[in-house]
Order: structure tokens, then sequence, then C-alpha cells
């Protein structure tokens, strides 16, 4: 394998291995939006505070991040409930700037909270379970990448299936379609959303698990992530699990591959995909699948 | 020459045809009903005529002018004005803003579209303080309300959608009187109504519709005696059974 | 009569306003403008206002640190604040360190007045830089500044600080342009890029050239997208010929990107003999890990006093950090010649838990210089202090840094600041250039990752 | 007429408040003659005015627009590079900035504006964040180390003053024109038009009101005015650079200040900017070292707000004076 070639096909790969995870963070952000029809603004920092619980786990525990999975799930679902028992609950009704508003004082508290706590110094996990890469071929490819993709497609599947053939997940679908009919069938909204928020905040943790291996937190860590999956549920259309996933392969790679090109503008061209999918298909690709 | 003129209006949903070749004409001065079983595209010919949706097929002339598929606000700029079958009234302005909102469509000053707007709230004889909050409005005074915005951007053509749906008789008479007061003051009306008592008496002519089809257009009294009509309305055994 | 009304507060409002305007102009805490005589740039002579601050010795001497607290660059304002609260510990205290005003308690010649510290945020932003700035002095009443590390924030809390007549001593920004303003009241302890790019990196890499004939002729550099990024790649450019260097892959990439494989794998396309790369701790890491799942390593890695100085980043990536050049203010290995260094290694690690750093190394050292030039001039009189500073002339051995002070009266620039280089040899800084003074022996080319 | 008379009474109720603050911003500088004192005043009101030019998109039309940063940073680099590159003095500078600003935003705005609710909010974040990134890179504008205006000391022309009084009173003057912009829209077709498309953009269509073209106005209107703010900004600064004026905080900041002290009101963005901006610099000047902490105070209070009283401050005010007079008719009754 000539070596230029190995190196594209490596970018390409950890372009799309990357995308997997995105596309991890984007579910929940996709079902949020999908069924509460709130853009949660503070999704990256939810994804801040769980790569947080999994690196205090770590240094407190030793256990190493991907054994922490089952905890940060959990625990991110009830943070879910709380977090929409609490707070979102009230805004629901409220007219957009409110909600949006909301959201963002709730990014601002958590990153500034976190600032206080643990000051801003750099955590990492250092010598995970899963590090470092192998070549075949000349092509590399990245273990915590991999392993990352392979719990990104088994969430994102698991996630479906649920909508799909559980009675729960079929009302959670029912009240994303129509919030009032859903209610007339007898369906408990409320609880609805609850669970959709919980399952929202389960899909962070368990990408907050994920990115500890090869990720350091720091109070703003969720920031860029947060931008990545707007840009993805938009391209994948709110609401639509199959939908981000596909979308967060195709920015993964867009990413990736524009980096190659020229690193400086790898964001223009991530913004730039953004605003002409905002502009031409406004519902995104949800139609199309 | 007519005010208003459909040409073989069409209007398709995907698969569905809403409005299927319909021709109409309506002269100044007259109060012409739409009737029709649910679903028979009255709506959606409103919407046509409005600028709302844009037709498949066919051209829309008022005054002779061609505004097939021209904006709503154009439309509205032309002579036409609307009310909606869902009410739509700015909830957080008081009803004399709102009503000024529609005057501003033909005049530009603050104090000239207010006592135009209260020009039109004597005319409506809307029983509310022109101060209150439009949301604090009972339901039939927001139908009202609508009304006199419409009115208040000077239309020459007045389209109500289904003004009558969920008002009480007295309110109904109430309505009936003030439409024939508009009309009176020179206004050419074009109401789509479901409450037979109201629009018979009222209308000079009566056009029904039927799946999208234009079934009748005459004097209420010949179109009720039509057996399409009926037979649309009330099934073939009425229909048979002159 | 609405409308008529409204106008009438309109008027007054306007009126109001031109009578502050034009209201003579308040004296403002200002006795005698002295102008600055020399000009280097085109800008006019700035006049500069001297607060006189009369009265007897204080028994507190208050200094203000402007640090970015909150916002993007907390992590590295946080040390910096906390190298500044360690000197002022040590002079207040009586601590047995060869260090100036270590030994007997404050500032002698000020009857042992105690040094105190007010903190200001300025969260990278110029404005609020500028904010904190006009606070410290005008309500804190403090008789120096001390700071910022962001050079942006440097050029406009200095020109307020010019304003005043009050010493502005920058341990840690490093744009060149700040020395170039004429400014009579700026003093930077710490070496500008253009300085160390020059005399620290394209020095040592002719010396390796010469010494161990590595024929090193292409040059790689991957900076971060910030102002520190920027301004070290225009200086590297700008250097490069001068040197005989071929640039053959020039790359500033968004900071605190989530992944940087295909940066690497450009690097690597390009392959250089040398990559300087300058880049906060996160992507720090993230490329480590990436040029070793991509097996790439350059034959000299040189990496600026950023990320990769953060104790946060040899933790990360343990040995894998090794052979890494960098300009050091602080190297631990000196401490065998400097047993002070060890010392206050001990006391910081005491106080904050943590190992003493570069940042910690460069704005303590700034506050040393600056305590000590307020106790040679033996007042609070800011022009007293400045004289002082003119005359600093601190040996290298007196201070944990590989260099002295003293400074160049035009620009304010420490003209001793030639930083040496250090290696990171089995998890630890060690200096190893230049070679006369280096304790340790060089280890180039970087082994590959089979051999480590 | 009952209601006539209540108009009258509350309106002078509300030109009190008027004359009362005309007199404050008059004072101010009398009495807090201390530079620092002024200096965050001068943010205060530079922020009530970037809030009231927010409030025209935000609170009349209600278009909820998150990348005016854009706009501010246009201003700002605009006219620096034209005094810096061409000597041109920095008040044309500011008006072709805005000019310029104003340009660009109708440009992105048509083709957003076709879009409904949260997509259009997160078009105008992409387009703030891709103008961020291009300005980052851009030789020409210094990229990532911005420009640094020359220091004159004492020129009107060069728009650059030794002391902050001269700011003071320019910022305040912006400010009240600003304000009496706001106001006289509001009273005029534009401003019930507005309000209008925000109640209900349908049945405004149906109206005769062209509801792109009045949104386009309002984009126009507001990115002008934010554009001078930008200016004012970096001669107040004398330094630009993409991480101050072109960062998404800063777009969040400004509509902050409307949506906190009430959208849709004139008097909303300056209770907002005097309760945010002044809070957040005595925070910072009292608990400096705690690093974030007038951060956390601030989204407390924003997430406080949005959920309990949406409307914002004013309408607490409202509910206030409402409540006096309530209290005032029990007692004469």
């Amino acid at each position: 394998m000539p070596p230029d070639t190995a190196l594209i096909l490596g970018v390409i790969l950890s372009g799309l291995l990357m995308g997997g995870v995105y596309a991890l963070v984007s579910g929940g952000l996709s079902l949020i939006w999908g069924v509460l029809k709130v853009v949660n603004m503070a999704h990256g920092s939810f994804l801040m505070l769980s790569m947080y619980l999994v690196y205090w786990i770590w240094r407190l525990t030793g256990l190493d991040p991907l054994l922490t999975i089952p905890i940060t799930v959990a625990l991110f679902f009830l943070l879910g409930i709380c977090v929409q028992k609490g707070i979102i609950r009230h805004i629901l009704e409220a007219s957009l700037v409110n909600q949006i508003f909301v959201t963002f004082g709730m990014w601002m508290l958590m990153n500034n909270l976190a600032l206080m706590l643990w000051k801003a110094d750099f955590r990492t996990v250092s010598n995970p379970l899963v590090s470092g890469g192998l070549g075949i071929m000349g092509v590399r490819i990245s273990f915590p990448k991999l392993v990352s993709f392979g719990f990104s497609i088994l969430a994102t599947c698991a996630i479906w299936l649920f909508l799909q053939r559980t009675k729960i997940g079929i009302a959670i679908r029912a009240v994303a379609q129509d919030r009032k009919a859903a209610w007339l069938m007898g369906i408990d909204v409320d609880r609805i959303y609850e669970v959709s928020f919980g399952l929202g905040l389960a899909t962070v943790g368990l990408a907050g698990s994920l990115l500890a291996n090869f990720f350091s937190v720091y109070p703003y860590a969720g920031d860029i992530f947060h931008i990545f999956a707007l840009t993805i549920v938009t391209l994948g259309g709110f609401g639509s699990i199959s939908g981000s996933f596909i979308a967060g392969l195709i920015i993964g790679l867009a990413e990736a591959v524009s980096a190659f090109i020229n690193p400086a503008l790898k964001y223009f061209v991530v913004f730039g995909i953004f605003l002409i999918i905002l502009l031409l298909k406004p519902e995104g690709l949800r139609e199309a699948l | 020459m007519a005010l208003l003129e459909l040409v073989g209006v069409t209007k398709k949903f995907g698969g569905l045809i809403a409005n299927k070749d319909i021709s109409l004409d309506i002269s100044r001065g007259q109060i012409v009903g739409l009737i029709g079983p649910n679903g028979a595209g009255k709506t959606t010919l409103f919407n046509v005529i409005t600028g709302f949706h844009k037709a498949d097929d066919g051209r829309v002339l008022f005054n002779g002018h061609e505004i097939t598929n021209f904006r709503p606000h154009a439309v509205c700029k032309k002579g036409v004005a609307r009310t909606f079958q869902i009410v739509k009234v700015f909830g957080e302005m008081t009803v004399l803003e709102n009503v000024s909102v529609g005057a501003f469509n033909r005049y530009n000053s603050g104090e000239a579209a207010k006592k135009k707007a209260l020009e039109v709230l004597e005319l409506i004889q809307l029983g509310a303080d022109p101060e209150t909050r439009a949301s604090a409005l009972t339901f039939a005074d927001q139908r009202k309300l609508e009304l006199a915005r419409a009115l208040a951007t000077d239309p020459e053509l007045l389209l109500l959608d289904e003004m009558m749906a969920g008002l009480n008789l007295t309110e109904i008479k109430e309505v009936t009187n003030l439409l024939r007061r508009i009309r009176d003051k020179g206004m050419t009306l074009f109401v789509v109504e479901h409450v037979m008592e109201a629009i018979m008496p009222l209308a000079d002519r009566v056009i029904v519709l039927h799946f999208g089809e234009k079934l009748a257009d005459g004097k209420p009294s010949e179109v009720a005696r039509n057996s399409a009509v009926i037979e649309a309305y009330l099934g073939e055994e009425y229909a048979r059974g002159e | 009569m609405k409308g008529k009304l409204s106008t009438i507060v309109v008027v007054t409002v306007v009126l109001s306003l031109l009578v502050a305007a034009c209201a003579p102009p308040t004296p403002e805490k200002v006795v005698e403008t002295v102008v600055v005589t020399k000009v280097v740039e085109k800008e006019k002579p700035v006049e500069v206002v001297v607060t006189p601050t009369p009265g007897p010795e204080p028994e507190v001497v208050k200094i203000g640190a402007l640090y970015p607290l909150s916002g993007a660059g907390a992590a590295t304002g946080i040390s910096c604040r906390d190298g500044v609260a360690l000197a002022v510990e040590i002079i207040n205290g009586d601590y047995d360190f060869d260090l100036p005003l270590a030994r007997g308690k404050g500032l002698p010649n000020l009857g042992n007045a105690q040094i105190e510290l007010s903190f200001a945020d300025h969260a990278a932003d110029p404005n609020i830089g500028k904010e904190e700035a006009e606070r410290l002095i005008t309500r804190e009443n403090v008789v120096a500044l001390i700071g910022p590390y962001y050079s942006s924030v440097a050029d406009t809390a200095s020109t307020v600080a010019e304003r005043y007549g009050i010493p502005f001593v920058c341990p840690d920004a490093i744009a060149y342009s700040l020395g170039e303003r004429g400014y009579k009241w700026f003093f930077r302890t710490c070496a500008s890029n253009k300085v160390y790019v020059e005399k620290a990196y394209m020095e040592m890499l002719k010396d390796i050239n010469e010494k161990y004939g590595l024929g090193l002729k292409t040059l790689g550099l991957l900076n971060e997208e910030t102002l520190a990024g920027k301004m070290e790649r225009d200086m590297e450019l700008a250097l490069a010929p001068e040197y005989g260097y071929e640039v053959v892959v020039d790359i500033t990439y968004p900071e605190k990107a989530p992944d940087v494989s295909a940066e690497v794998a450009k690097i690597k396309a390009a392959n250089p003999d040398v990559l300087i790369q300058l880049s906060y701790v996160s992507d720090a890491i993230l490329f480590h890990k990436q040029y070793r799942e991509q097996d790439w390593l350059p034959k000299v890695f040189i990496v600026s006093d950023a990320g990769h100085s953060d104790p946060a980043f040899l933790e990360a990536v343990g040995a894998d950090g090794n052979f890494l050049l960098s300009r050091v203010a602080w190297a631990a290995d000196l401490a065998k010649v400097k047993p002070m260094i060890a010392q206050v290694n001990e006391l910081f690690k005491s106080r904050f838990g943590r190992e003493f750093d570069e940042r910690n190394a460069r704005s303590f050292t700034g506050m040393i210089v600056l305590a000590d030039a307020i106790n040679r001039a033996g007042s609070t009189q800011p022009e007293a202090i400045r004289k002082a500073l003119l005359e600093t002339d601190i040996p290298e051995k007196q201070l944990i840094t590989p260099w002295g002070v003293k400074f160049d009266p035009a620009t304010g620039e420490n003209i001793l600041a030639i930083d040496v280089m250090a290696e990171t040899l089995d998890g630890k800084w060690v200096t190893v250039w230049p070679f006369e003074l280096a304790p340790a022996k060089i280890v180039v080319p970087v082994p590959s990752w089979e051999e480590r | 007429m009952r209601s006539y008379i209540r108009v009258i009474k509350r309106a002078s109720l509300r030109h009190i408040g008027y004359l009362a603050f005309a007199m404050f911003l008059g004072v101010y500088p009398l009495i807090f003659r201390d530079p620092y004192f002024l200096y965050v005043m001068i943010n205060v009101l530079l922020y009530a005015f970037l809030g009231e030019a927010w409030n025209v998109i935000g609170g009349y039309a209600g278009q909820c627009a998150l990348g005016h940063a854009a706009f501010f940073g246009l201003g700002a680099y605009i006219s620096s590079l034209l005094f810096i590159k061409l000597g041109v003095s920095p008040w044309p500078g500011m008006l072709i900035g805005a000019l310029v600003s104003g340009g660009v935003s109708v440009a992105i705005g048509w083709p957003c504006f076709r879009l409904r609710g949260a997509y259009f909010a997160l078009a105008t974040i992409a387009f703030a964040e891709m103008v961020r990134v291009l300005f980052n890179h851009w030789e020409f504008v210094g990229g990532a180390v911005g420009l640094r205006l020359p220091v004159l000391g004492d020129s009107l022309s060069a728009f650059q003053f030794r002391s902050y009084l001269p700011y003071y009173c320019i910022i305040s003057i912006f400010f009240v024109l600003s304000f009496l912009l706001v106001w006289k829209l509001s009273k005029s077709k534009t401003g019930f038009y507005w309000k209008a498309i925000k109640s209900d953009p349908d049945a405004a269509e149906s109206l005769g009101i062209d509801t792109t073209k009045y949104k386009l106005i309002s984009m126009f209107i507001s990115s002008f005015l934010v554009s001078m703010g930008g200016t004012f900004y970096s001669q107040l600064v004398l330094y630009v650079d993409p991480t101050s004026v072109l960062v998404r905080d800063l777009s969040v900041r400004v509509a902050l200040v409307a949506i906190v002290g009430g959208m849709g009101t004139i008097e909303g963005p300056v209770l907002g900017s005097f309760m945010m901006i002044l809070l957040s610099s005595l925070i910072r000047a009292r608990f400096g070292d705690v690093p974030g902490l007038h951060l956390v105070i601030f989204a407390i209070i924003l997430v406080v707000m949005s959920i309990y009283k949406p409307q914002g401050m004013m309408a607490i005010l409202e509910d206030i004076k409402s409540w006096i007079e309530r209290r005032r008719s029990l007692g004469a009754a």
C-alpha cells in the first residue's frame, strides 16, 4: 500500500470513527429536540460533566473508563429526569427565545461551576484499558476510537430498537409527532418527557465514558462537541436517531478531510455545511430515511 | 366586469386533488356563500385566492388584474382581505392596536391609522374597551375583532372563513346583521359557511363545492332543491325522495 | 401632550451631558505632566501623568496582579497567580533562600512593610483587562501591576498603567511588539518571541547541526490558531530562511479540537526533520497520542513553553513525552547547582499540592524583581520604583531562572533573558543547551517509537 | 373616557422614570469622578445600547438572532482598518462599517428568514462562527493577533481621548439616540408591523405586511447599531482581536441584556444592562479571585428569570406598579 493512499485511508477511517462518537452525542440532542421540541444548548456541558464523573471515578477508585459505562449511563438517565422535572418542564410552553436562553443559562452555570469546583486544570485518564493503535498495511487505526465507534453503533441500534419495539418507545415517537393527540390517547406525556430527556442524557453519559479514553477533560471540554452536535442533528433532521448517526459520519468525515487539506479552515467547512443544509433543507435527511 | 374571477383553478396536495378546475366569478356588492361538506376544498380555495397556497393550474383575476400566486401581502394590497377559520388575533396587542395594524395597510401615520381603526370599531360596534388585550376578549368578540382588522385594510372584497362557527344563535344574528351593514356600505363578501340558517337568507348567490369540484352555483333557493347538492350533503335516498 | 413631555426629557438629557462633558477637566489625582521624549513608533508623544502618593512609608505595599482566572485561559492564569502568591509569601516571611528579600520579613528599606496582593480576573478579554487595571490603580491604589500572560490584555492594561505612571512588570506575555511602543513604565522579565525563537531555537539547531551533523534542513511548524501561536509562527517563518531551513509544512489548527488525526497525517506526509509545536495542554496530549498512533516523530522535536510544560501533559502521556526540547525558565535538575530551586519547589508543593512549573517560575521571578526594585527604591513613589527597576541587575544565581534580569531603558525588555533549552529525559525536564552550561547531555535525534 | 385618564396617569409615571434616568446620566460623571466608575458605567451604557439594538430584532420583530457578534466585530474591524491603513478618521469609518454590516446582515438575513424558529437562531450562530474563523486566519486583518490602534492621546478626529469623560458622553448620546429611535419606531407603522409579525406571521401577511421586508428592516437597523457599538469598543480599548469582538459569548450577552431586562419594551435593555453588566463588574471587583463566580451568578439569574418571569425585569416592575396602584386604590376606597 503506497504511503500516501495509506495515509489518506487512515484519515478517512479516523474521520468516520470520530463521526461515530459525534453521532452518539448528537443522538441524545436529537431525541430531546425531536420529542420536547427544545434545543438543548447545554448538551455539551452535560458531556463535560459525564467526563468529569468518569475521571473522578477513575481517580478515586481506579476503575477504567470503559467499566464506568453502566454507572454513567444510569446516573445520567436519572440526572435527565431531574433536569426535566426541575427546569425544562417549566419552559415547554415558553417562547423560543426563553427556551434557548434557559439552556444557555444552564450551559453557563455548569461550565463555570466546574471551573469553580475543579479549577481549570486539564485532567486525563492515563493508560486506560484501551489505548494506542495498530497498523494494517500501513493504515493506522486507533483502538480507543474503534471501541467508541463500536459502542456508539450499539447504543444507536439499542435506542432505535427501543423506539420501534417497546411500548414506551412508541409512546415517545407518538409524543414527538403530536403531543396533544398522544395525550388524548392516554399517554402520560410528562413521564414520556422525563424518559426522553433521561435517554438523551444517558447517551451523553455513555459518550463521556468513551471520550475519557482519549480526551482530557476541563470545564469547557463540551463546547466543541455541542457545536458539532447541532450541525449533525440539523443535517440528520431532529428526532431521527438513524438520521443523526449517518449525519455524524458525514460530519466526522468532512472534518477529517477538510483538516487534511487545510486545518485552519476545518471549522469553516463544518459551519459552511451547517448553513447550507439549513438554507436548502431545514428538515434534514429525515425525509430521505 | 366581475370583481373576482377564477379560471380553472386546480390545487393538488400530493395525490389529493383539493380543488379541481374551479371557475367562478363574483361581481361587486354581492354576498356569495361557499358551502360544501367538510374536506370539500373550501378553505384551500380561499388560501389559493389569498396566496397562502400556490395554485397548480388556472388563474385568479381581481378587477381584471392577474393576482395568481401573488404573495398574501400583495393580494391584500390589491384589495382582498380575509379572516381565518381558526381565529388569529394578535394576543398581546390591544384591540385598538390590532385594528390599527390593519389600518396601516392604507395609512402611514400612526394618528391616521388610529382614526381609521376607531371608525371601523364604531361600525362593528365591538363592545370591548379598545385598550383591553385581544387575548382577554370572548370568542365571538375575537371573531369580530378579526373582521374589524380585515375591514381596516380598506378592501373591496372580504373573504370570511366560517365566521359563524361556534357562535350561539343571538351571536349569529348579530354577525348576520353586521355583514348586511358592511355589504350596504358597498363591500363584496365571499363567505365560507356551514351554518345554513345563517348563510341561506344572507347570500345573494351560493356556490357548492364537493370533493374539490364545483357542484352548483345559483340562488340559495335553487341550490337547496338541486338533487346533486342534496345527495352530496344528505346521501342518495334523500336526493331521490324529492 | 405626551409627545411634548418626552421632548423636554430629551433636552434635559442632552443639556446635562454637555454640562458634564465640558466641565473643566477635573484634576483626576494629577499633578504635573511629563512628556516622554523618545518616540519609537509613529505615535504622538504619549503624555504621562504622575500621581503623587505622599505620606510616610505605609506598613503595607499593595501590588495588583492581573491574570485570566475565568474563561479560556483560566488554567494558565491560576498557575501564574500561584507563582506570584508564593513569591510574596517568601518575601513577607523569613525564609533561608538565596533569593533577594527571602531572608527577613517584608521589605527592609520600607520598615519591613508587607506586600499585599490584590488579584483581578481579566478572562483574556482586553476590555475587562483595561477595566480591572483602572480599578486596581484608582480604587485599590496599587503601587505597581504584574501580569497578565495574554499579550492582547498586556497591550491595553499597560496603556492604562502608562497613563497613570504606574510600573507594569510583565513576566509572561511574549509579543515582541509590546516592547516597541516606547512605553516608560512597561518592563518585561521574560524573553519576547523574537528573542527566544532566534536566540534559543535557531541557535540550538545550529549547534546541534554542527556538533551532531544531523543535516537538519526541513522545518515543520505546528501552532494553535491563537495570538501566541500566530506570533511564534510569524517569527519562525521569518527566521527559517536566514538559518537555511525550508518550511515544508505550516499548520495553524483550531485549538481545543476533538480530533487531530488529519493534522498529524498531513505532518507525517511532509515528514519535516524538525517540528516546532505550540499547543495548549489538551491539544498537546491529543497530538502526542496521534504521533504514537500514526507512528511518526521528527528528528528534533521543539515544543514551545505552553501546554507541554504543564505537568498535566507529562502526567497524561508518561514516557511517550520523552525527548522533547523546550525553552525553560525553570529546570528542576539545576537544583544541584542552585539549592533554592528545590526549596522553592518543596514550598510550592506544600502550598498548592502540585509541582512547580514553567509559568509559576516566570511570574514568581517577575514578582521577586518587582519587590526587589521597590525595596531598593525605599519608597512607594512610582518614579522612584521606575528608577530602581531601571537599575535592576540581578545575576542568574540569585534567581530560580537560568537567566538574570537587567532592563534596556528604551524598551523595558530584559536583555539577559536568553532561555536555555531543556529536554524531557525519563519524565523530567533536564537542561541540555547551551551545551557548555548543561549538566546533562542532549539526546538527538529523537528515538523512534520502536526504540523506546 | 375612563381609559384615557389612566393612560395619561400611567404615561406620566413612565416619563418621570425617563426624566430621572436622564438626570442620572447627566449627574453621574460629576459625582463619580473616579475613572474606574466611569469605565464601568461606559461598559454598562455600551451594553444598554447594544441591548437596545438587539431588542429591535429580538424583542420587537421576534426573530431570535444569535449572530450579532459578527456585526459588532465587522464594525470594530472596518473602522480600525480604515484608520490604521488609510488614516480615515473613525467617525466616517464608523458609518462605513455600519453600512457594510447592515448590508451583510440583509444579505445573510434574506435566505435565513425563510427558516422558522430554532433553525433561524442556529443559522445566525453558524454565520457568526464562520466570520470568526475567517478573521482568525486572514492575514490582512492581523489574524489571531488582531489589530492594535496607535495611542494618540486626545484627538476628537481620531475618536481617542485620554480621560474617559468624553467616551462617557459619546456612549450616553449613542444610547439616548438608540432609545429615542426605538421609541419612535415602536410608535410607528414599522413598530406595529413588527409586533404583528412577532405575534402571528400569517395573520400579519394577510393584512398586507410584507413580513420578509420588515424582518430585513429590523435586521438592518439592529446590525447597523451593533456595528456602531463595535467601532466605539475599538476606539475605547484600542485593541481588536477575534477572541474579543467576534465570539459567541458576545452574541449571547447582547441578547441576554435585552431578554433579562424585558424584550419588546423600550426600557428593557437598560434595566437588563444595569442589572447584569453592572452586577458582573461589581462581583468581579469584590470576588475577583474566585474564578467564574460572576458567571455562575449571571447564569442563575438567567435561568430563574427565564422560567418564572419570561417577560423580564419590566414585567416585575409592572407587577410592582400595579401592586402599588391596587394598594393605593384600596387605601382610597
